[in-house]
């Protein structure tokens, strides 16, 4: 047996069943400061009155479904140039926590958008490239679970997530350019006219739970993936007898 | 280097020519769809005429992933993919070659026939004609990117359908840009701003779509 | 022989979905050589096969061709090695003629047509010339791809499973093809179920999974 | 405390449906991705074993 192959993933399988606990609590503990703030300290909009709300979950939400394409991107990079497993592996176990924030910032934004537009889908930039986004993440899934060599499925994933990474600036742009030309400017959920000091402070924390998070639910991902993949190795064996 | 470019697009058009049948579903699926909006929608000629370029760039898109499809597939089956990947010219050229040779079988074909088709939306001269400048500098885009979802579905259960899953999302600049141009002509604004985003898109395209593609032949390939 | 080896491979491993079908595999190869490779169904020889040919990456080790790894000299390999998988790679809707023009385009040759003809009558598609070769049976389309070898004037013949479908006259004739071509100070590597006969010429040999 | 009492809280200024609509659903995507994560787990796991015991017979 060829040991250092192995060496990263028997050590990273019992590491991040450390890190987890820890990582879930943190986020916890983030998300209850964020509610607070969203609930308790944010005062009321004089615009927009208590709908406002919504933005503590949906930019938060939003900046997520980005920042976890782009991470996914870092990790497949990485892969192919060092051909490192256990990076595709993270890869793999971020995309369906991204889709997930990607559709909670579509619920969100079309909550929001009732009652501030009096409809529930306006084809407004943003919520038009969160469609898109979810449309990429779901490609990346429905990729992954179409092929059954693992090696082939890591591999491809990563080409596609990095066309998209490169494609996403483009898309943006070209449905914001899109947008101005046919609707002129409204009333954006993200450019509240009073955006207080406090708000942007209970977005950040919200973020901050929701990568804590992610980062929680990536690694159990993760172990799932790599158990299941190194299922013929001694440690991965000894993981197995340990768990009931 | 040229050689072998201009060897894989002949290699591509003569079989594409020894079968006539496979290239003519993909412009008649062209042509089908457009006529079938009015149908849908009425007969009524404001509104057509402003449906028209998103509704001829629509089914453009769409028959370009239904012959997408084939790019690698046949070649896959019978074993030429991998005589043409081991040929003694980088594999990025030949994925170029394939997507050359993609725009010339399917891709000028939907530029003659889209004018009619836009007749048949009461779309104005000039904007035909920058109908089909808009499909000229599109349509290249739509055979480079669809290159790369051909080879990562190559062999696929379910390829055709994965590949419009992974591929239709890629194409939204170029739907916007494109049937944008010829909006902007209608709408009196101008074309030119669209038409030469999607001239920056094309260059992209080219610079990146083939090297991606090999690699994901390679991948698929293994 | 002493000539230097040209193809050599060390250490190689190969993976298939989580289980290793061989490992620490190597072996060298000069001219005037061939090398056949062993093994059951499901062991590894495709996959090796198309590890030399560098349709694959092993799992571990490496190939080298004329002492560099066949990923760095993609383009020269090309040109010096000639594979026939187990799928013939010749197209259907052309004839036997067109699909060795076709070959010689894209290796960057020109077809000497006369070769091209007398390579196809050698292994006996004198009549068939014309035909596509969609109408050709399982074996004759077999002999086209065979028949490619010997216009692709490559060194190194890299062949999986070329006795499959061919009857005993054309397993003869592609015996005295491979004899030939490695007495002629050329390389050979293949894998067969069949009994080999090169008479005058003793492969060398390699194992796979067991 | 900017909040009169509890029912005003839960009304949330007219905005209860969308406000409640908006944290609902993000609570129940994330307790539905959890317990898919700990399904998901138990299955591998266990097939797994099974597997192990297939291949040590």
């Amino acid at each position: 047996m060829n040991l250092y192959r192995y060496a990263s993933p028997a050590t990273f399988h019992p590491l991040a069943g450390r890190l987890v606990p820890w990582f879930a609590a943190l986020a916890a503990a983030l998300a209850a400061a964020g509610l607070y703030i969203s609930f308790f300290v944010a005062p009321t909009d004089f615009q927009q009155g208590e709908g406002y709300r919504i933005i503590f979950i949906h930019v938060p939400a939003a900046w997520m479904s980005m920042f976890i394409y782009i991470v996914m991107a870092f990790w497949s990079a990485i892969g192919l140039a060092w051909n490192t497993r256990l990076s595709f592996v993270m890869a793999r176990a971020l995309a369906p926590t991204g889709a997930m924030f990607t559709f909670v910032a579509l619920w969100t934004g079309a909550l929001w958008g009732k009652p501030m537009w009096g409809a529930w889908w306006v084809w407004d930039a943003r919520l038009t490239s969160s469609l898109i986004l979810l449309f990429l993440y779901v490609g990346y899934m429905a990729l992954q679970a179409a092929i059954d060599d693992p090696r082939r499925a890591d591999r491809a994933g990563a080409l596609l997530n990095l066309v998209g990474v490169i494609n996403v600036p483009i898309i943006y742009f070209s449905v914001k350019w899109w947008n101005t030309l046919h609707q002129g400017a409204s009333v954006s959920l993200t450019r509240a006219p009073s955006m207080a000091q406090t708000m942007l402070w209970g977005m950040l924390v919200m973020a901050l739970a929701a990568w804590m998070y992610t980062i929680a639910v990536a690694l159990v991902r993760a172990r799932t993936l790599i158990l299941e993949r190194e299922r013929q190795t001694e440690w991965a064996r000894a993981v197995l007898k340990e768990e009931a | 280097m040229l050689r072998f470019l201009i060897a894989v697009i002949r290699r591509d058009i003569l079989l594409a020519a020894r079968r006539r049948g496979d290239w003519l579903t993909a412009q008649f699926f062209f042509i089908m769809v457009t006529s079938l909006f009015p149908l849908g929608i009425g007969p009524e000629p404001a509104m057509l005429r402003t449906i028209g370029p998103g509704v001829v760039w629509v089914a453009a898109l769409l028959a370009c992933l239904l012959s997408l499809g084939r790019l690698y597939a046949d070649d896959h089956r019978d074993g030429s993919l991998e005589q043409l990947l081991l040929a003694p010219y980088s594999n990025a050229l030949l994925a170029l070659g394939k997507a050359i040779a993609h725009w010339i079988i399917n891709g000028i074909p939907l530029l003659l026939i889209a004018p009619v088709l836009g007749i048949q939306f009461g779309l104005p001269a000039d904007a035909l004609a920058v109908l089909v400048l808009s499909l000229a500098i599109g349509t290249p885009v739509l055979s480079l990117l669809g290159g790369i979802g051909a080879a990562l579905t190559l062999g696929l259960r379910g390829g055709g359908v994965l590949i419009t899953l992974l591929i239709l999302p890629l194409y939204v600049p170029v739907l916007i840009f494109g049937a944008g141009a010829v909006d902007g002509t209608l709408s009196g604004t101008g074309a030119e701003a669209h038409l030469s985003l999607l001239g920056a898109v094309l260059v992209m395209a080219l610079l990146v779509a083939p090297w991606i593609s090999a690699l994901a032949l390679r991948v698929s390939v293994e | 022989m002493s000539h230097p080896p040209l193809l050599s491979a060390q250490d190689i491993a190969c993976e298939r979905s989580e289980h290793t079908l061989f490992q620490a595999l190597g072996f060298e190869l000069g001219v005037g050589e061939a090398l056949l490779v062993r093994g059951g169904n499901g062991r590894g020889k495709t996959s090796l096969l198309r590890i030399l040919c560098g349709l694959s990456q092993p799992a571990a080790g490496a190939v080298h061709w004329r002492g560099a790894p066949l990923a760095h000299v993609h383009e020269q390999y090309g040109r010096e090695m000639a594979y026939v998988g187990h799928v013939n790679g010749i197209k259907d809707d052309l004839t036997p003629l067109e699909n060795l023009r076709l070959a010689a385009d894209l290796g960057g040759r020109v077809l000497d047509e006369d070769a091209a003809v007398a390579a196809l009558e050698r292994l006996g598609l004198g009549r068939c010339l014309d035909l596509p070769a969609r109408v050709l049976s399982f074996g004759q389309r077999r002999r086209v791809a065979l028949a490619g070898l010997v216009t692709a004037g490559a060194l190194l013949w890299i062949l999986d499973e070329p006795l499959t479908g061919l009857d005993v006259h054309g397993v003869a004739l592609v015996e005295g093809l491979i004899r030939d071509h490695v007495l002629a100070g050329g390389m050979a590597i293949m894998t067969t179920h069949q009994p080999l006969s090169l008479d005058g010429l003793t492969p060398k040999s390699v194992s796979v999974g067991d | 405390m900017i909040w009169e009492s509890w029912d005003a809280f839960w009304a949330m200024g007219g905005y209860a449906l969308y406000v409640w609509g908006s944290f609902g659903m993000t609570l129940a995507c994330i307790a539905g991705e959890v317990w898919l994560l700990r399904r998901q787990r138990r299955q591998v796991v266990s097939r797994l074993r099974r597997l192990q015991r297939f291949d040590s017979q």
